[in-house]
């Protein structure tokens, strides 16, 4: 097994974390992870994004020119990965903010309204655990058990009762997921 | 514009259209917009040359519309020795942060202002390194938390919040060394005028000008803008009093 | 009391809400409405502008031209 | 025993390990991509013990370290390219007084201010002496943010047993990334300081630290103890990973980051079935001639690969002698290659 | 000794018996010799690690009977940093001349100070780069020749002459700072007390502690050592002025 | 026509060859064995005009060469060893903004604080690069003082045709010694400024100075327009000089100090009946491959000369390529070797 | 005046004559002997020493050694 | 004709001058020339000593290893360099302050009582000018006139007043030369 993925999106957006977490997941699984940030003076806003590699084997190249699965917050991502994405892969975006889905049609696409669903959840903070919800659908790397205790490792302690919140967004996830592939 | 109105403000012409790349709020805006005012109503623009720092404004070269030179991190008024020197005719003026100045910069700065070098010096201090996010600095207050003081700056290890200004000010041939704000409206006026001052001073080659803003950084204070100004009226303002420290005695 | 107006160049607007807080005749607003860059822009939403140029003075990124009206003369 | 296994960020790894190797004190400037270092030992030194200080400068900094390492004490700092630039006169000091120190070039593409993006481009700063006079620093170039753990242990270990300055050598990518790391969890043995200076105590000798020998004749006995330690670290410390060089028939040089690049680029060459292996030094002083000279003998060209405009091709083309090819491939500014862009390169001007 | 007789003065024993390379009569030999005095007096001889800079006192470690490090020029103050945070309960000093602590070394000087570093500082300032022969330093008096300004200092282009002392005394968290000459007996005397002083200040903790020395350079002013005493008082002392520039607050 | 000759010291020499090549301004800080570069300007710079300054310290002067060189003047410093090291950081800066100024390097032996006697340690510092980044400084090695005045001029040529700094590596010996020194009686033309920040004038564009470019697309074709130059250097401006090499059986190459002493050992060595020649790297940077490369196919076996552990060889070894033997005779600390020490090598170790 | 006598440790003498603008008593000259390294001496010529140690704390080179003749106890 | 010789003695006795007087006086006649002087902390006192080269043909090593010539001012110098005098040399040296004179038989020995007349001719600073004049009897490689010549050119203007007191120490030295000889 071996998921070479980007996650990308708006500084801001927990591009990182949703990284961050899949990599602790894998790891619980006794998988090999590499995560690999964009970085810069993101300070001021801008883009950013994650590569991460989930394999049963180690990693070698941390940095990678395809992917078998892009995760494209805004439009400004989507534009720039979707090329990268290998044929078959999958490609994942947010459609309440990008408006211009993906052009390729060797793809699987899978467009949610996680913006929309955050607000409804009364936190737009937790757009990016939708994602990862659906992406887990998707792709099934990990156990959603397993996604689950990752986020517990990677949230700070004093965060730890938003848990639940969070949890719920990445089940939503999964839900809009199913309804979008079927 | 609409009939029987007159323009009151506009952007200033030396301020170069594009998007900055500072957080919302942030002093440097405001200085870098006050800066081109002053060069726009001296007319100077053709005949000043600007050393930007390595900090948060080391971009700054792309915003005003005039010559410059980046420095390497310290070393701006180093920079701005060589070149005032080989054209004591233009103006010439750095921009830098409080790392910059007072940190890796100190024996720069001390011995440009020593040697009364006829530049302006522009210095925002914001009490944290903003570009590298948000480290100590020297003018870090007491107790203050940056992501290398997690705990609060302690005076006996740390050292104290460094008054630069006043040191400098021991200098005989410092001359004009003044401590200024953005943070509202009375402020940013009288911040012009201590702006335009030093260029004047400048002018009459009467040497070394230092303006400090007391500045701000909502990113890495973790503020809003809002927020980030009054508590630089809470905590900054006490430490580091607003007003001339030194003066030129005319 | 002078009247003014004031104009947005809104695509350099960052949302600071600094201006807002500037204005002595409290006339400016926070609106829901968004630049390219995601931010919320600001309006004279009371329209009692004077034209006293204190919010343009405080904009960190020069967002605002003032206008105020002639003195007869 | 495993021990416990985490992920962490290549300069968190480096801060953690070095906390648990016992440093006892760290001086250090922030700067991009390296400033997690100072950061990570600034919330986790005042719970564990140690000293931490963020100094005024690079220039203050080498010097504490100087300091701290003269009075016997097992210190650390960290930079990247235009701090090291600046630290390039307390090494040349620290290396001639041989004070065992551990530094890290977390390296960002120059010249200059550049970017802060990652690039190889100190290698020959690194390895032939960026400061002046003759000296050399022990360099490690890790691969891994295991490696990036694993080698401020050695980087200590081999600082102290023959008195020399150590830098690590990488990157930005490699500081920024994340990968698990398996954390060890112990300290290292207190070395041997009867040379330090640490206030008479009950010694009957002085000790005094200094590089200064006014007589020639004296100064140059010290060279040539140098120069002879060098030799010996030479002779002992080569370090060097090889894969697939059995039966390759082409051979990829390439240290750190780019060669776990070029280990991809390698299995896709291999699965379409051109016979390429890969040397990775590990040591870039000593450069590991031993190892990659054999392998000369048997390949029919080699491709060095780097992040930088050829650097350490000139000591892979000092081992080889003209034997055989060696082509270059390099990006600059803080562009990294893909795989699939040194498969290209190999295709086209390789194979 | 003669019968009936008692000593009064011998040479101190930390005061190692070689011969010193400094130039008759200079200054650096009477600091050396009241070092060792003190040393002896408080029994810290194995308790002291001294630094030494690159100026004429390079080699002090060959002549004071102490461990000590090298520094490299102008970084004295930040070696001491790093010895003293390693070894707290050690008695650490540095010795420096005016161009290593007051030109190249002002940024170390100026920030080691301002942590208040438990270190005495004994500082020559003899208004001269000496080892090299003779350049303007620092604090080179307003019209005084040397090899880089002979045609005397001119304040307008290189400055005026620093009174880094005084800047140092206005950070909070330097402890004691005084301005000493060994230019006589009563001065020997003093100077000898002011030492002493800052060793025990250190023992006790109170941080940061300067000893000046308004000293003087017979070969490079090109004066005998007695004319060198006598243009000492004439024309160093009303600049440097003697005493204490800040004393503890107790 | 001869110019006026006259007796100087190598520093001197630099000094006043600065003064008539139109210097605009210098800026350094005192170190033996070069102090009489600044001292020599001190006394005439304010008689025959110009700017010169003395800075707090060696890292201030390379920024202020900066500055100035930035602002389009013709502009020089000189140090020793450990103030070039501190000079790194400004260095790489200079190189990266493509500002042309002058450096002399009066290199005495090291590391550290060493000795005030002379070396060549500092050679691999000089040729790859003791800053960080990849860049080069264009690098002159004089073998005698009239070389010293000449290559002041040549160096600030250079400098400006090529907006890249330039550096005279020499060293104690040269700097202290007198010979006699033809002067030049001519100003170097103006160079080309129109780049340089001096205010905007009537200029349409603004000109900034810097060496930033965060986006690692643009930094990358800076590093590849630098490179680009640096090969156009490589391609036009290589020097040596040959002496006895078309008959030579054995070759020795030295640079500097150490060429002329190897002359006076080839020449006892010719007496003897010895066919021996000479190679002298004049540019250092770039190394002469062109004139040493066609010799390598001819002589028996290379003696490289050097007052430091072995650096250049490292140089005559990539141009060698495994071609013919290349022995090393070097002497550290400040010890310098005589010629009859050098002819005894050869005798042992060589024919 | 208490009775005093000096020692000088000739080879670390340097002739910079500190020691005899020191004494109170102006008691000491400088002779025409020299040490190895070529410096001239200097002496208790008048024997009018009161071991006040003035000269001995002036001296860098610490060449003197200084006794007094103990108090009547 | 080349001349290699050192001259040698301790720093302030003005042996660098010496040959810097011989220098330009080589250079005044048209020959090459060379003057390595040792260097150092010599600030405080110490020995000091150069080496100088005047040939028809250019100078390569200005690092000698033997000398045509050793003139030697005080007893260390003559220690240390009286084995590199070539079989045949001149060895010329200061007898008032050098008590052991050299004892090769191989060479010419002049010992010259400079510091003795110097002291006779009221300026114990012509030593070395006593001794110069002896060397240019001994050896001859310039003109007198040129030397003479050369002096003017060496002593900075403000002290040409003192020019002809120094000839005369030359002439003196001259004159001495050649009753050690005889
Ligand atoms: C030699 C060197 N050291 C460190 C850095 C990293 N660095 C960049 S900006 C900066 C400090 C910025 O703080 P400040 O000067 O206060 O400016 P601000 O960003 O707060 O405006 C540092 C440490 C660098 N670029 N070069
Ligand atoms: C980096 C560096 N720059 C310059 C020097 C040369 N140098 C040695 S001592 C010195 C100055 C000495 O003056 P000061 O500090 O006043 O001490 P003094 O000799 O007068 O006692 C200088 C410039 C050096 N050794 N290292
Ligand atoms: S990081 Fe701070 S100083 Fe920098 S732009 Fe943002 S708010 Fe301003
Ligand atoms: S101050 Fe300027 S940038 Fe801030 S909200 Fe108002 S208009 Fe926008
Ligand atoms: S010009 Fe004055 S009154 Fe009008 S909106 Fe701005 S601050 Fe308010
Ligand atoms: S040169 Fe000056 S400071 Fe140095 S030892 Fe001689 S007199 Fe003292
Ligand atoms: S003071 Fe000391 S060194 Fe000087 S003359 Fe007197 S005894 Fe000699
Ligand atoms: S001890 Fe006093 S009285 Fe005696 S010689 Fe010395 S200074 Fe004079
Ligand atoms: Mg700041
Ligand atoms: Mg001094």
């Amino acid at each position: 097994m071996k998921e070479e993925i980007v996650f990308a999106g708006f500084g801001g957006q927990g591009v990182l974390t949703m990284g961050l977490i899949l990599s602790y997941a894998g790891m619980i699984e006794g998988k090999e992870i590499c995560w690999m940030p964009s970085y810069g003076p993101e300070m001021r806003g801008g883009t950013a994004n994650c590569q991460v590699t989930v394999s049963d084997d180690k990693v070698s190249s941390p940095i990678l020119s395809q992917y078998d699965t892009v995760v494209a917050l805004n439009q400004p991502s989507l534009d720039k990965f979707e090329d990268k994405l290998k044929s078959g892969g999958v490609l994942i975006w947010e459609s309440t903010n990008i408006s211009k889905g993906p052009s390729r049609k060797d793809i699987t696409s899978i467009g949610i309204p996680a913006a929309e669903e955050a607000v409804k959840m009364d936190n737009p903070k937790v757009l990016n655990m939708i994602v990862l919800g659906a992406y887990l659908e998707a792709k099934g790397v990990v156990k959603f058990d397993t996604l689950k205790a990752a986020l517990k490792k990677v949230l700070p302690e004093r965060h730890h009762h938003m848990l639940p919140l969070n949890e719920k967004a990445m089940e939503k996830g999964v839900e809009l997921a199913k309804a979008a592939k079927s | 514009m609409k009939e029987g109105y007159e323009l009151i403000y506009e952007r200033p012409k030396s301020l170069i259209k594009v998007h900055n790349h500072y957080c919302p709020g942030c002093t440097h805006g405001v200085v870098h917009k006050l800066l081109a005012e002053v060069i726009d109503e001296l007319g100077i623009e053709n005949e000043t040359i600007g050393v930007a720092p390595v900090g948060c404004a080391v971009l700054a070269y792309d915003y005003i519309d005039v010559d410059w030179q980046e420095a390497a991190h310290g070393r701006a008024q180093a920079l701005a020795t060589g070149i005032k020197r080989m054209h004591p005719d233009k103006y010439v003026f750095t921009y830098q942060g409080d790392g910059d100045l007072a940190a890796i910069g100190t024996a720069e700065t001390v011995h440009a202002a020593n040697r009364g070098e006829n530049i302006l010096v522009v210095f925002i201090n914001n009490a944290i390194y903003g570009m590298t996010g948000g480290q100590m600095a020297p003018t870090t207050l007491e107790g203050q938390k940056t992501s290398t003081s997690p705990y609060g700056r302690v005076i006996d290890d740390m050292g104290a919040p460094v008054k630069i200004a006043d040191m400098l000010a021991l200098l005989p041939k410092t001359y004009y060394i003044t401590r200024q704000t953005v943070a509202d409206v009375k402020g940013v006026r009288a911040a012009k005028k201590a702006l335009k001052k030093a260029f004047e001073y400048q002018k009459a080659g009467k040497g070394y000008c230092l303006v400090e803003f007391v500045a701000n950084c909502p990113s890495n204070w973790k503020m809003t803008p809002i927020q980030s100004f009054e508590w630089t009226k809470e905590n900054m303002f006490p430490y580091y009093p607003l007003g001339d420290v030194k003066t030129p005695e005319e | 009391m002078a009247k003014g107006y004031i104009e947005f160049d809104y695509e350099f607007c960052k949302g600071c809400e600094l201006c807002i807080q500037a204005c002595p005749v409290n006339t400016l607003v926070l609106t829901t409405k968004m630049n390219k860059k995601g931010y919320r822009l600001v309006e004279d939403a009371e329209g009692k502008c004077t034209g006293c140029a204190s919010c343009a003075l405080v904009c960190p990124d020069a967002v605002i031209t003032v206008y105020r009206q002639k003195k007869a003369s | 025993m495993l021990g416990e296994v985490v992920i962490m960020k290549g300069n968190e790894a480096m801060a953690e390990a070095a906390i648990r190797a016992g440093m006892d004190g760290y001086f250090g400037y922030p700067i991009t991509p390296q400033s997690e270092v100072i950061e990570y030992l600034a919330r986790e030194v005042p719970k564990r013990g140690g000293v931490l200080l963020q100094a005024e400068s690079e220039v203050a900094a080498i010097n504490m370290i100087y300091g701290a390492g003269g009075a016997g004490a097992r210190v650390m700092t960290t930079s990247s390219s235009p701090g090291i630039s600046l630290m390039q006169e307390g090494l040349s000091y620290i290396a001639g007084a041989e004070i065992p120190c551990l530094l890290a070039n977390v390296n960002r593409a120059g010249p200059g201010l550049g970017t802060i993006q990652p690039g190889q481009c100190d290698y020959l700063q690194t390895v032939k002496g960026g400061g002046h006079g003759d000296y050399h620093l022990i360099a490690l170039a890790p691969a891994s943010v295991q490696e990036m753990f694993d080698f401020v242990y050695l980087g200590f270990e081999l600082a102290e047993k023959y008195r020399n300055p150590a830098i690590i050598l990488t990157d930005g990518a490699l500081g920024q990334m994340m990968e698990k790391v398996e954390l060890k969890d112990e300290k290292l043995p207190k070395p041997d300081i009867s040379w330090a200076s640490t206030g008479k105590g009950k010694r009957k000798e002085r000790n005094v630290i200094t590089s200064l020998y006014l007589q020639p004749e004296k100064m140059e006995v010290i060279n040539h103890n140098l120069q002879k330690k060098y030799k010996e670290i030479e002779e002992n410390e080569q370090r060097w990973e090889t894969i697939n060089t059995d039966d390759a028939e082409y051979l990829i040089t390439a240290f750190g980051l780019s060669a776990r690049i070029a280990q991809k680029a390698m299995d896709i060459l291999r699965e379409e079935g051109h016979k390429v292996g890969l040397f990775r030094p590990i040591s870039v002083w000593p450069f590991p001639k031993k190892g990659l000279s054999p392998l000369l003998d048997k390949v029919k060209a080699v491709v060095d690969i780097e992040l930088n405009a050829g650097q350490m091709i000139e000591d892979v083309e000092l081992v080889n002698r003209g034997r055989v090819p060696v082509k270059f491939y390099g990006r600059m500014g803080g562009m990294i290659f893909s795989p699939d862009e040194l498969v290209d390169f190999f295709k086209k001007e390789v194979l």
